[in-house]
């Protein structure tokens, strides 16, 4: 078993779900209540790096990084080193990837809350931020999970663009959707089958324990 | 590297550190990858590609050391069966006039140099047109094995070192494409400018060139670059 | 701390907003039909309905002017709302609900002041449930104290006590009316009900699509409505034309004659001449009737009448008669028994001058 | 342009997104008001596609579509051909693959739905398809949309999956995302990014559309 | 057509239901308090809860039978239901919600249909909106009005009229009577205002914490509670304790004299016996003042007292006589000033014997 993918990847997923939602719940919040009129616009852009094959949305991301690009070379001037092949690229391009599969199920659930109860929390005085927090977003409880699932998941299987801004080094940038490519790759298929089945093992477990926690603690919160 | 490299390498890698003590990691894929990944800053040392275009485009954007460039080895072909399809390959090409081939796998050619071999071998043997319809790509020569090996297509053009592997040694059974029936898939070496182990990396590509790795390759199934 | 509300707003093509009033620390009711904008002014006040013009203030503080262009966000009005349709919160106990305003307090301060609130509005058993738990009234109280417990400077309130038996409803009308007493500030209190209106209001605006229809005191407005739609909708069940024949000051009454009949009224003195026309009310409940011409009694208007129907109502019976004028009269089972209720009999009515309420026409 | 591999392309998705939608709505609805303990692990089941890298995913369902497999087997007897390589095949495939993408956000929607409307319903006569239609899905049409646009996108970027059943067939299986996926190979960047923009354009054009519609007709129903 | 409710369920640890009654067709009013039990025992029978033991007939049809393992599905039961938090629809538009239960209708008959209850509902102008965008009242009459055109073979209504003010209250209460004498159906109305039992109810279930506390004619149930506790909840202002003195068949009376005190009272005779220890309950509003003592008067109860204290309830004004026993009593302040109140003045109570209910104790 590879390890140190296993916990590469764990780190990734887990680093890339939590940027999400740091990203998500306040731009879904927007997409959401903004009245402008341009909202829809920026839902389908941001909705947009879904359409390319990771592959290719790497490939540009790669681009984008590297020496030949303005950003590239911003970045390497301060940092002294180029954004791809480290673990820092491979997570700014996993949320590049993974933003809609946040956002879009997050937005939905904001869009559902009934909003007289925004009205009495801020009747009670609660600013836009408490209210956020603690209405809106525990009644969207369900979209946030499926929100979070869908994004860790997503990272966890990802593979395309991992390979191309990634580069496969090993602890570095080799998760192990990767590791089980290049196992398959080489047909070696028991070893495939065997860190296959570890990931869909631990995946499961998150996942039940996700939705066990969630059936425990907000399933029974009706929506009115 | 180059995927077809994939049974031979760990063995050339293990008695490389043995005799040296200089630790080698390799990361396998296409080679188009890489081209693109080196080209925009990938911290690789040396580039084992599967033909010697992509080393020679790298060594004009100069991301490569001309000096370096070595062509390590020629990639042989076989047309390659599962026992259990009934398929006598030993007909040579012959055998996709046989109603039970109905897809035949190959590399891509577009960016594949084993896809573009099988293509010129088809089309010597004057049976593309009629292959054609019974083709299907493969992204690399691997997955093409795969294609085949999963029983959806019935026979395929693949490297003879994947079919000298251990997975597909006991399960199939193949032919050797003549090596004049095709252009030569010629693979090369670089080393690459921004290598920050440029000394390993040459004596990497020195022991390439050992009779030792030679003979190596030769029994995973390459021939010798010409 | 008073509050001027002056605005207007278009919801629809049918229906417009346009008011203006003071309500001065103590309790006022919202009184209107279904419909009339009554939510729709606290709304405004709470700051989730934007007014199109006017200027809004509250204990000096302006809330909204659309001169000025000032429109303090919600959160900072520090009004109390009771929602019509309570907007609890679904997915937190009701104690988490009544804490939820009291964020800024200390811990300890927030438990005693919630379960205080609690105890009065009969709730504390109930303070660790959900909302989808509990009753519609069990609900309707919590959203009362969640509203309270805060001390607003203004408290509105939509029909807080609509889903509440009487027994209830006259404990949290005395709960309301000490706390009023305490915190003198404005309270707007919308409700249909009268007996809601007598009890709470020291005073009363009455709305009528979209425009105050009339202000003051609950005494003034409701028992001495100003128009005879209102007359109605407060319950006064007998609604007479008449003409004013006399004005006697020394005694403070007025004679008028019904119109189309020879009926005469004695009513109380109010500005209007002779001659002027105005409308009477009486409330069908204020009626005394007799079997024999009663004799020796205060009352000044005694008419002569005959039954024309009776119709039970509940418990009650309404009896319809004929003395001149239609009159409605409700009477106890007791009260109809004693005047052996047969149609066509003769009866006497018995109006107190003081039960005649004027109307201007 | 390459006009054959965006038409199918097109037609992929809309099918696949249209039997998704068949597959998820019903699926999501039991998940979310069947009573029984163990949904949350049919659940997780569903998501578990996910967090497989798609190129594996694609060799397992290779295998599982193979001479070598009963269900390929039994296929093959049945059509006279493969699965593999064919059109049904990658549809097939997309769907298994996009199918927590279509199933979560729905889900998510349905669960917050104020149950007391779908008592009155039931109050009203109405048969338990007749409450869904009428009241669950269309209150729950964020959530819905947000689950199609998921699954039409991801399968127009999906690459790996298709990539590994497909065999390039062009007409057949090279959609689009594989064709600029070859163009990147063979360091044809122009073409690739020509394709690529247009790609671009055409998703951003059809999620528009669905964004402004839903804008217009439902964004204004609030919930309770 | 009647309706046979038997069940048992347990809610929370604090509360249980266990109620057995019949409606027949024609209006039952369920009267308790908040809390007691109510919106549960409508729940069941639509088949929203399930009881945990017990049977649910309606019209000859068994809804639930525990024993039989029956459980009709809530779809099939056909009944008419006004949800207490009403429950429209909040994307489809006041006609569709009202044309919800009539999809099996031909389109014509089902627009013909909606605009008739629209029309008796007063909401034909709503017709097109959605019912976020209307008033609370307007609401309530839209949920009536969808659960009434499906022609239900029963009908429950959980405080239909809450919301509404008196004057459409009485419409939509003369629409409901009509609407039930056509169809003759057993129409559950939850409610806690007197007002609307007494005008509606031709029966009356007490509910208390759970359980049935009594059953009967409103008249029966509401006048003469049997117990203290429902006594006060209807609005009964006086219950003391009594013995029986004397019983004088003829004259259809009995003299009691109130516990701990001398003051005796002439009320209607019962089934009890000399001796019985009794409660008497008189509403504040049935007894009257005087300031001299009256004369020939034909009321039995004439109690000399002296005024404990006066409060103003509005125009009202609520008295505390000590005539023995303390009394409270209800005037009009025109009555108020007739009798001239003073603090320690001598008063004259006149009590009806009809006046007067009787209570088990
Ligand atoms: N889902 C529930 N779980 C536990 N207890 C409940 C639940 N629903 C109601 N209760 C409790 O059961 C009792 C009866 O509730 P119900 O809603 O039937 O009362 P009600 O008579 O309709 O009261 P109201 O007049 O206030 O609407 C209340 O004490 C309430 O707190
Ligand atoms: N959002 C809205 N858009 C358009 N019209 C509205 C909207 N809300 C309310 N109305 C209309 O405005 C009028 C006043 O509504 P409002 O809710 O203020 O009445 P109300 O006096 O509170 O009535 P009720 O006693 O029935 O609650 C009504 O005729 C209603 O139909
Ligand atoms: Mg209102
Ligand atoms: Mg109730």
């Amino acid at each position: 078993m590879d390890w140190e993918a296993i916990w590469l990847t764990a780190r990734l997923a887990a680093l890339v779900s939590a940027i999400l939602l740091v990203i998500s719940l306040p731009l879904a919040h927007w997409l959401v209540f903004s009245r402008r009129r341009w909202t829809f616009l920026v839902e389908a852009v941001v909705s947009l790096p879904l359409v390319l094959p990771p592959t290719v949305l790497g490939f540009y991301l790669l681009l984008a990084m590297g020496s030949r690009s303005p950003v590239g070379r911003w970045w390497t001037s301060l940092t002294g080193q180029s954004l791809a092949f480290t673990f820092e690229g491979l997570v700014i391009a996993s949320v590049f990837y993974s933003l809609p599969f946040a956002v879009q199920p997050i937005a939905a659930a904001f869009a559902q809350v009934n909003h007289t109860l925004g009205e009495a929390s801020a009747t009670l005085g609660a600013s836009r931020l408490r209210t956020f927090l603690r209405v809106t977003l525990p009644l969207s409880m369900h979209g946030v999970v499926a929100g979070a699932v869908l994004s860790f998941a997503h990272t966890v299987g990802e593979f395309g663009v991992v390979l191309m801004v990634g580069g496969n080094l090993p602890g570095v940038t080799r998760t192990i959707s990767i590791a089980i490519y290049d196992d398959v790759q080489a047909l070696r298929y028991e070893r495939a089958n065997e860190t296959a089945l570890a990931l869909l093992a631990f995946s499961l477990l998150v996942l039940l324990a996700v939705y066990g926690a969630r059936r425990r603690s907000w399933a029974l919160a009706p929506t009115a | 590297a180059a995927s077809d490299l994939q049974t031979a390498l760990p063995a050339l890698v293990a008695r490389f550190e043995q005799a040296t003590g200089i630790r080698v990691r390799v990361t396998y894929g296409s080679s188009g990858n890489f081209s693109a990944q080196i080209q925009n800053g990938a911290p690789f040392d040396v580039f084992l590609s599967a033909d010697v275009d992509y080393p020679r485009q790298l060594v004009a954007a100069r991301h490569a050391d001309a000096a370096s460039l070595y062509e390590y080895a020629t990639g042989r072909m076989v047309l390659w069966t599962r026992k259990d399809s009934g398929i006598d390959v030993t007909r040579g090409l012959a055998v996709l006039g046989d109603a039970r081939v109905r897809r035949l796998a190959i590399a891509n050619p577009v960016h594949a140099p084993y896809g573009r071999a099988a293509v010129a071998a088809l089309e010597r043997a004057g049976l593309f047109d009629a292959a054609k319809p019974k083709l299907v790509l493969g992204e690399n020569i691997s997955q093409t094995a795969q294609l085949v090996d999963s029983g959806n297509a019935q026979a395929g053009i693949i490297a003879l070192s994947l079919a000298l592997g251990p997975a597909l040694r006991a399960s199939g059974t193949y032919l050797e494409i003549p090596a004049d029936a095709h252009p030569p898939i010629r693979q090369a070496a670089v080393v690459l400018s921004a290598s920050k182990n440029r000394d390993a990396a040459t004596r990497f590509l020195a022991y390439l060139r050992s009779a030792e790795a030679q003979a190596t390759l030769r029994r995973f199934g390459f021939a010798p670059a010409r | 701390m008073s509050a001027t509300v002056e605005i207007r707003r278009r919801l629809s093509d049918a229906f417009a907003l346009d008011v203006a009033f003071t309500a001065p620390p103590g309790l006022t009711v919202l009184f209107g039909r279904s419909g009339s904008g009554k939510t729709t002014i606290l709304r405004s006040i709470a700051g989730l309905v934007r007014p199109d013009a006017g200027r809004i203030q509250v204990g000096g503080r302006t809330f909204f002017d659309a001169g000025a262009g000032t429109d303090v966000p919600v959160q900072r009005r520090g009004v109390g709302y009771v929602f019509q349709q309570l907007a609890l919160f679904p997915h937190l106990s009701v104690r988490a609900n009544i804490e939820y305003g009291l964020q800024a307090l200390p811990a300890a301060e927030r438990l005693a002041r919630v379960d205080a609130m609690a105890a009065s509005f009969h709730i504390a058993p109930l303070l660790e449930r959900r909302p989808d738990r509990i009753s519609g009234g069990e609900r309707q109280r919590a959203a009362l104290a969640r509203a309270l417990v805060t001390e607003p400077s203004i408290l509105l309130l939509d029909e807080p006590l609509s889903a509440l038996d009487h027994a209830i409803q006259s404990q949290i009308m005395a709960d309301l009316r000490r706390w009023h007493e305490r915190h003198r500030i404005p309270v707007l209190y919308v409700t249909h009900s009268h007996r809601e209106a007598y009890a709470l209001a020291e005073r009363v605006i009455v709305v009528e699509q979209g425009r105050v229809a009339a202000t003051g005191s609950s005494h003034e407005v409701l028992d001495h409505p100003a128009e005879r739609a209102l007359a109605s909708l407060a319950g006064f069940e007998n609604v007479f034309d008449a003409a004013i024949l006399e004005r006697q000051e020394r005694a403070g009454t007025m004679r008028c004659r019904l119109e189309g009949t020879r009926t005469e009224l004695e009513v109380p003195l109010t500005q209007q001449r002779v001659g002027d026309r105005i409308s009477l009310a009486v409330r069908a409940g204020d009626i005394l009737l007799a079997a024999q011409e009663p004799q020796g009694i205060s009352a000044r208007n005694v008419l002569r009448g005959r039954l024309v129907d009776t119709a039970p109502q509940g418990p009650a019976v309404v009896a319809t008669i004929d003395a001149g004028a239609r009159f409605t009269v409700h009477l106890t089972p007791g009260g109809a028994d004693a005047v052996r209720l047969r149609a066509g009999a003769d009866l006497w009515l018995i109006i107190k001058t003081y039960s005649c309420r004027v109307l201007a026409r």
